[in-house]
């Protein structure tokens, strides 16, 4: 197993987000997590990230315990957020940010690969190689900010709603990217709204709800469950 | 108004009759100016030790005003409604002494102060508590000038001050003084230490004489630039520069500038100096023996059987006598009369201040 | 320190006061009212530890009282600049100097202003304008500094307002200082007026020894002014300045006009400010430029956040605590200053919300301290 | 998801009237349905060497669901940037209600009748959702700073306007009520029934800042529409929404018509545009090409190739 | 008013102005660094400078510094003061982030807060020089101007021809020193990967930390540079002016914050161009006019610089965000 938390409890002030749940991801995987607005899926991701501290609960993490380490320090055991709402660095240029992800890593020659890599991915980055972040409009950002990602070469890689804003186009790209950067090694756990998408591509999922764990199953059995259809997928 | 709650300071167990008073002094006890402004209460302090009143008991309170004229009217208005209280030293500076001197009036306590010499505080707007033990700056702007021309021999002096209430007027006198031997008259600031304005004026005025209105604060680097900038006319001060510190904040760029004061100089071996130095373990600073005249005045008065502010301030008004640092007299105003002005110039050599010549404006 | 803070939690004051019936608030209030005008003779023996003019060297009890209420005075005018409308003033002294100035460059007979009008129009030596005009006239004096500082500067961003409104408060005071046949330069003006008043015991009422007048003159003024600066924090001006507080792009989108209410709040600031001036330099009836110092704007803008910035009880207990504990502590003559600096750092360090916030910034507070601990949960 | 008329939770002090058909919120328009309410005229606006605006024209007509699509990057936030008056255009012309509004600041152009969502939530994180939508109302509302702090300006209250208790009742009969007072009990009752309209009363007194993510975008569409615009632009209103909060959204959308606001809408998901709009413009690169009802749209070659990509069945 | 002063000295005003300009730039890079990352103005910078003069005077003191040394000497105590200085500054800088600002932000207290804290250690630090030590050590604690001996004696280096500008070696030490710090100080910061780190920072902290970037260390290492710079200063001063007192922190610290917003604060580079711009500026108007009025110049100067550029001369750049 690559990660797990266990009984995570997150509170925010006196609000408690995340009542005690269970998440598990193996190696290997691509892992979605569905669930309504506020269901604690950006609050589940913050805690796995160490964004936030845990009131309770624990994470492994390729077998160790990173219940107490800060974000910086996961991110250098490989495990990388691409936050929900982008995250990128507004006063940077597009060129800076994707250095950015790279600032735990020594290996020159490889993060050259991966830069065209990222731009092979996303050609608009190339073009706009020296524009700031911040002046990009919404889908331009959010192709930057999974690049970035990228970057990191995570051992797991968390994305949450990275289709958010995207044309529809392009959020079939990035699904497509998701399977292939999955297919070349990299673990996955994917938050999304496109459940549908999600789902038809995931090995397993989680379906979140007011901060529990309401039912769990491969990607192709949530699809067919009449509740999930329902109340995801806009399919009565 | 009303200290009525009584729970400090009175403090003689002996003291039964009716003499039993306070005597205030008031001025900057802390902050940026205090050294200038503490000897001359220890001097003070003194004076009231060496006192045997038999059967009065006199205390020294001390009020901290920081120099600042806001601060000082509380304290004012404290120690005028303080029946107990006969006679004030201070205010130390002329601002917080511009402040509170009508509050003292309306008290009807009289005021000796040690050290403000701001000119209109008696001449523009005389009250008749105060009286002062320090001539008037016009006459050390006179005195400045005198020297400068008949000891220095300039004829083209470069007149520089401080914007502030103490070195302008003063330069301003010089100026006055001096007429066409001034050859270019420039103003800095408190606080600045960047002169290159005022040196490179200097540079094309030329000057054989430098005369500096401020504190020693700016002095210091004023004299290094100046000497860095190889002028080396003679560089004089008023009594802003007078002090223990001035040789060791001006270094070796001040070996040989002129500071002039009204203080006589005092014997370093006289009693004063070495009991001063037992009692408060350094050397008599600055106004310390203005500070002991101060306090042996209003001594004089209640030995001379004084027991209320009026009696003390009539006994003030008329006083006449030989103080540490001068013949004390005041004249209608409160001065130091003319014929007792007379001010020294003193040479920073080897970092001390010795006494040179005495100039009489 | 903590269980203190937690006992007066325990009471909950501040919703027992809500909740109490509007009677009894308004006897409350009227009683608190009475012992503050009371207070400067307040003499009951273990009450009477409060008073400045206990210990040898301390100060006028009254004269203390009268300056508190004129910088609570200056922390209600600074709490609208900063607390509300979230505009870091750090030259409030500006206002504060010309508020003084005015009075005393128009009132006082030493004033070369007042002498080139005696002159120019041939009045007598004893001419000046009269107090109760000086009034309008420092009070329009320091609006229209507040205007004109606001007009070209509010549309800086944040912190560039904070040394400009600083440089703005040098100027004043280097030109207060330095323009010597206008304001008499460093020596300051004498004779600034008093509010005219009947006379007692041959005095005029307001003068410098019946320092309670003083205090019960600016007291008045002080429960007016705080009358209406409470109705501005619940209304659409409060609120549009909480709205340009938070995002100043998004409050113009819904309609907020950001440059208007922001000057508003420079504007109403300044007025305060300059009538604070005006009674100190009146009852001082000496002012002069080195009064002004930068530092005083400082010590303002402490007052209005240690006790809680956004609420005017806070800033009024800001003002009360850093004017009064220096005075009361009086014999610890040379470690004030460092007591006080250590006293800052401490206060805001145990209570950062300071010590008495509004209900809002309590609960802003309160959520991102929580949200912060819990991010360094592990640090 | 909470439904829309719940009314549960809230212990508000003011009294509510009955919302169900939301008289209280709709406003007056100023012309005809179908009239031409806001010309966009050869709009140019560059930055630098990017062109994100080029040349482009369309027209909104009043009562109309108009939705504006394109691929990332095509142009359509600067659309409505320029429209707030965010960005002046380099060249061309926006008029409103038959005004030129370019270069009119933007609080302006609120008062106008424009309002907005963000595609960024840019609400006001430490102010409550009640406080948000009461910013808004304040754009309507009249009374001046020296109003607020003296209320001088009085109005005579209608008869529920009065209050229940004799003195004040009589206080007021005879001095009147300010208006200040007035305004300010009509924009809480008004804010608290935008929230109810939009879904989110439930948490009408928490921190917008503690909102989830839905909630903040319909908290933003309550803020706007209480500026009483005649014109909404919703950018993005259903990022990060499940479909079946998109089926909400829509029913939302529809329902801001018909209180008589007209609305454009950036959207990327095309059932929720197909679903709701009347007409829509897709941009591309910054220009125009194409305009038409959902089905032309949908099924013109050039928006297929440049946007909407092959059919497929998730659009 | 004298312009014929000015326009016939401008290469020695110019030369003069640079001189007080590269102090101020060199300052400013403390409140610009901090700025640009906490969006805090550290007000206790002044003081950081202030305990810089107190170290070269220190260092000079226990080595026996004083004027008239060998040149090699000179060269070694000068190099040693500054070290001190560098250290000692930082030091405190660092302390300050400790005492006041660090608790806070675990607090995550809002940024005025941080503004009082920073008075109160400023006032702290003031105090400590003006009277703690005092009452400990005695002289040359204390509320007085004390002198720092010459050691580097001003001596005339060149003379630039054409306009027969003498250039002492002071002068020199001043201007290359603070060049050289600045443009190595804005090297490290955009080209190393921990430079990187701190505009990410600056940025974006949660962000920042999720691209694995310490923010702690950040936070530690801007205060450290800033500090650090601020030692350099200090010893730069008092090469120039020879001396040090209590209070000195004050006035330069509102030349070098104000030199930091006129450039645009957060911008590294800026706070060069502030600098060197405010000193030249302060320099020509006082030749015009006189000093009495400098604070007045140098905040009109602001004002209009601000007005046609509301983030000062080269805008932000740390941390500029805009939606
Ligand atoms: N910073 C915060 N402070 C207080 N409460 C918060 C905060 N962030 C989230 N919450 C609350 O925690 C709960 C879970 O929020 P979270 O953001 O994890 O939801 P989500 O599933 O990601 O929703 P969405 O689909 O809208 O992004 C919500 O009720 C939300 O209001
Ligand atoms: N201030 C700016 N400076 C430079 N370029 C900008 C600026 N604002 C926008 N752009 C560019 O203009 C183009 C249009 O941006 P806009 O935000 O309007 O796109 P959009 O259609 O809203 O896309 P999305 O659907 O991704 O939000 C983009 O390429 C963007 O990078
Ligand atoms: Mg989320
Ligand atoms: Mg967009």
């Amino acid at each position: 197993m690559l990660l797990e938390m266990k009984d995570a409890v997150l509170n925010y002030g006196k609000i408690e987000a995340l009542h005690g749940i269970t998440v598990e991801v193996n190696e290997g995987e691509v892992v979605s997590l569905i669930g309504a607005n506020g269901a604690g899926k950006t609050s589940t991701m913050r805690a796995l990230s160490g964004v936030r501290g845990l009131a309770a609960g624990t994470v492994f993490f390729d077998g160790e315990d990173v219940t107490k380490l800060r974000a910086d320090q996961r991110l250098r055991k490989g495990l990388v957020l691409c936050p929900e709402g982008r995250g990128i660095f507004p006063g940077m240029s597009v060129t800076e940010n994707l250095n950015m992800g790279a600032y735990t890593r020594k290996d020159k020659g490889a993060i050259d690969e991966d830069y065209d890599r990222v731009f092979g991915l996303f050609p608009r980055l190339l073009e706009r190689k020296k524009q700031i972040a911040g002046t990009m409009s919404g889908g331009e950002q959010q192709m930057l900010a999974i690049g970035r990602a990228l970057m990191s070469r995570p051992k797991l890689l968390m994305l949450d709603e990275p289709s958010m804003g995207l044309a529809p186009m392009l959020i079939q790209q990035i699904f497509d990217i998701i399977t292939e950067i999955s297919q070349q090694g990299t673990t996955i756990l994917v938050v999304e709204q496109n459940a549908k998408q999600a789902l038809s591509r995931s090995d397993r999922a989680y379906v979140l709800e007011t901060g529990n764990i309401v039912k769990t199953g491969s990607g192709a059995e949530l699809l067919d469950d009449p509740s999930v259809r329902e109340a995801y997928l806009g399919v009565a | 108004a009303c200290g009525t709650t009584d729970t400090g300071g009175g403090g003689s167990d002996a003291s039964g009759g009716d003499c039993d008073f306070k005597i205030g002094a008031m001025g900057a006890l802390s902050g940026a100016n205090a050294s200038i402004v503490i000897p001359s209460v220890d001097g003070a302090q003194l004076a009231l030790d060496q006192w045997d009143g038999g059967d009065c008991t006199v205390t020294l309170e001390r009020f901290d005003t920081e120099g600042d004229p806001a601060k000082a009217t509380p304290v004012a208005t404290q120690i005028a409604g303080d029946d107990s209280f006969i006679g004030v030293i201070g205010g130390a500076f002329s601002g917080e002494t511009r402040a509170t001197k009508s509050i003292y009036q309306d008290g009807g306590i009289p005021m000796i102060s040690q050290s403000a010499t701001a000119t209109d505080l008696t001449q523009e707007d005389p009250v008749e508590v105060f009286h002062r033990l320090v001539p008037y700056d016009d006459y050390q702007g006179a005195a400045i000038a005198k020297y400068l021309t008949d000891e220095v021999g300039a004829t083209k002096v470069f007149v520089v001050d401080n914007s502030e209430a103490y070195g302008e007027p003063l330069a301003d006198r010089v100026e006055e003084t001096l007429g066409d031997k001034m050859v270019q008259r420039d103003k800095t600031e408190v606080g600045q230490t960047d002169f290159a304005p005022t040196i490179s004026k200097m540079e094309s005025a030329q000057p054989d004489a430098i005369m500096y209105g401020g504190y020693i604060a700016e002095a210091a680097p004023l004299l290094k630039q100046i000497r860095d900038a190889g002028i080396t006319a003679p560089f004089i001060g008023g009594d802003g520069l007078y002090g223990a510190d001035f040789g060791k904040a001006v270094g070796d760029a001040g070996e040989g500038a002129v500071v002039m004061c009204p203080c006589a100089p005092i014997d370093e071996s006289s009693t004063f100096a070495s009991d001063f130095e037992d009692e408060f373990g350094g050397a008599p600073g600055a106004y310390a023996a203005e500070g002991y005249d101060a306090m042996s005045v209003f001594l004089a008065a209640l030995d001379d059987g004084a027991r209320t502010r009026e009696d003390v301030l009539a006994f003030v008004n008329d006083y006449t006598g030989e103080g540490l640092s001068k013949d004390i007299a005041f004249d209608e105003n409160g001065d130091v009369p003319a014929d007792q002005v007379s001010y020294w110039a003193y040479k920073n050599t080897d970092g001390k201040l010795t006494p040179e010549v005495e100039v009489s404006p | 320190m903590s269980q203190i803070t937690a006992a007066y939690r325990g009471l909950r004051i501040g919703d027992r006061w809500d909740g109490a019936p509007k009677p009894v608030r308004w006897f409350v209030m009227l009683l608190v009212i009475a012992f503050a005008f009371y207070l400067p003779y307040l003499n009951v023996l273990p009450f009477a530890y409060i008073r400045t003019d206990l210990t040898a060297s301390g100060s006028d009890w009254a004269s203390v009282l009268f300056l508190v209420v004129v910088y609570m005075i200056v922390a209600v005018g600074l709490n609208v600049v900063i607390g509300l409308a979230g505009l870091l003033d750090l030259g409030y002294v500006g206002f504060y100097a010309l508020g003084a100035y005015s009075v005393a460059l128009f009132g006082s007979t030493n004033s070369p202003v007042v002498q080139a009008m005696q002159s120019k129009f041939g009045f007598s030596e004893e001419w000046a304008v009269p107090f109760a005009i000086c009034i309008p006239i420092a009070i329009v004096m320091s609006l229209i500094a507040g205007v004109l500082l606001g007009a070209p500067t509010l549309r800086l961003r944040g912190d560039y307002l904070a040394i400009v409104t600083l440089g703005f408060g040098e100027i004043i005071r280097i030109t207060a200082r330095n323009l010597d046949n206008v304001t008499n330069g460093a020596t300051g003006i004498i004779g600034v007026p008093v509010p005219p008043g009947p006379e007692i015991d041959g005095r005029s009422f307001f003068n410098t020894i019946d320092a309670e007048r003083w205090y019960w003159l600016a007291l008045t003024i002080l429960i007016l002014i705080i009358f209406l600066a409470r109705r501005l924090e619940n209304s659409r001006v409060g609120r549009a300045w909480l709205a340009i507080r938070e995002d100043e792009d998004a409050a113009a989108v819904m309609g907020v006009a950001g440059f208007k209410f922001k000057l508003w709040a420079f504007a109403i600031g300044a007025t305060l400010g300059g009538l604070a001036g005006l009674l100190f330099g009146s009852k001082q009836q000496y002012v002069e430029p080195n009064a002004f110092m930068v530092q005083l704007s400082f010590l303002f803008v402490a007052m209005v956040v240690i006790g809680g910035s956004g609420n005017i009880f806070g800033a009024l207990l800001g003002a009360f605590l850093l004017t009064y504990l220096p005075e009361r502590f009086r014999e610890f003559v040379d470690w004030r200053p460092f007591a006080f600096g250590v006293a800052l750092v401490a206060v805001m360090i145990l209570r950062p919300q300071g010590l008495a916030p509004s209900r809002r910034r309590a609960r802003e507070f309160e959520d991102r301290r929580h949200e912060a601990e819990e991010a360094a949960a592990d640090a | 998801m909470p439904d829309h008329k719940t009314e549960g939770a809230v212990e508000d002090q003011v009294v509510l009237k009955d919302t169900s058909n939301h008289e209280a919120i709709e406003i007056e328009t100023s012309g005809p349905e179908g009239s031409v309410l806001l010309e966009v005229d050869h709009v140019t606006l560059r930055f630098g060497g990017v062109v994100a605006l080029n040349d482009v024209n369309f027209q909104i007509r009043r009562g109309e669901i108009l939705g504006l699509i394109g691929p990332n990057g095509a142009g359509k936030t600067t659309c409505f940037n320029a429209m707030t008056g965010v960005y002046t255009p380099t060249e061309g012309k926006i008029r409103f209600k038959g005004k030129e509004i370019a270069g009119t600041k933007p609080h302006k152009i609120n008062h106008l009748g424009i309002a907005r969502t963000f595609q960024n939530i840019r609400l006001f994180p430490e102010m409550s959702a009640m406080e948000n939508v009461m910013v808004g109302c304040d754009a309507r509302h009249k009374t001046s700073v020296p109003g607020v702090l003296f209320r001088l300006y009085r109005v005579r209250p209608s008869e529920e306007e009065l209050p229940e208790s004799g003195i004040r009742r009589s206080f007021a009969k005879v001095f009147g009520i300010s208006r200040h007072t007035l305004e300010e009990r009509a924009g809480r009752r008004r804010s608290m029934e935008l929230l109810r309209f939009v879904g989110i009363a439930d948490r009408a007194h928490e921190l917008a800042r503690n909102l989830p993510y839905g909630y903040q975008r319909r908290l933003e569409i309550a803020r706007a529409l209480a500026t009483e615009p005649e014109l909404i632009c919703l950018d993005e209103p259903a990022a990060g929404f499940n479909p079946a909060e998109k089926e909400d959204l829509m029913g939302l959308i529809r329902r801001i018509r018909d209180l008589g606001h007209t609305v454009l809408v950036i959207e990327h998901d095309m059932k929720l545009v197909l679903g709701v709009t009347d007409r829509i413009v897709v941009l591309e690169f910054g220009q125009k090409i194409a305009e038409g009802t959902p089905d032309e749209v949908a099924r013109n070659p050039k928006v297929i190739a440049a946007y909407l990509g092959e059919p497929d069945d998730a659009a | 008013m004298d312009f014929d002063a000015l326009i016939s000295g401008l290469d020695r005003h110019t030369l003069d102005g640079i001189t007080r300009g590269s102090i101020y730039a060199l300052v400013a890079l403390g409140y610009t660094m901090v700025y640009g990352v906490m969006k805090l103005i550290n007000f206790a910078h002044s003081e950081v400078f202030m305990v810089g003069t107190w170290a070269v005077l220190g260092t000079y003191t226990v080595i026996g510094a004083t004027a008239g040394m060998g040149a090699g000497m000179v060269i070694a105590a000068t190099v040693l003061a500054l070290l001190v200085a560098m250290l000692a500054s930082a030091g405190t800088a660092l302390a300050v982030e400790r005492i006041a600002y660090r608790p806070l932000r675990k607090k995550g207290a809002p940024p005025l807060i941080f503004l009082i804290t920073g008075i109160g250690c400023s006032m702290v630090l003031v105090e400590t020089f003006g009277q703690l030590l005092r009452f400990f050590f005695g002289q040359p604690f204390g509320r007085v101007t004390v002198n720092i001996p010459s050691v580097l004696e001003t001596k005339t280096l060149f003379t630039i021809p054409g306009v027969d500008l003498a250039v002492s070696n002071t002068r020199v030490l001043i201007i290359v020193g603070a060049i050289v710090m600045m443009l190595a100080l804005d090297t490290f910061v955009n080209k190393s990967r921990l430079g990187r780190g701190v505009r990410a920072v600056a940025q974006d902290p949660d962000t920042a930390s999720l691209m694995g970037v310490n923010q702690e260390r950040v936070i530690m290492l801007v205060f450290v540079l800033g500090g650090a710079m601020a030692g350099v200063a200090a010893l730069l001063y008092t090469v120039q002016y020879d001396i040090t007192k209590f209070d000195i922190g004050f006035i330069i610290g509102l030349k070098a914050f104000t030199a930091a917003v006129l450039g645009g604060i957060g911008n590294l580079r800026g706070a060069l161009v502030g600098g060197l711009f405010l000193g030249i500026v302060e320099v020509y108007a006082s030749a015009v006019w006189d000093s009495s009025w400098t604070n007045v110049y140098a905040f009109v100067v602001l004002v209009v610089v601000l007005m046609f550029r509301p983030t000062g001369l080269l805008g932000e750049s740390l941390g500029k965000a805009r939606a």
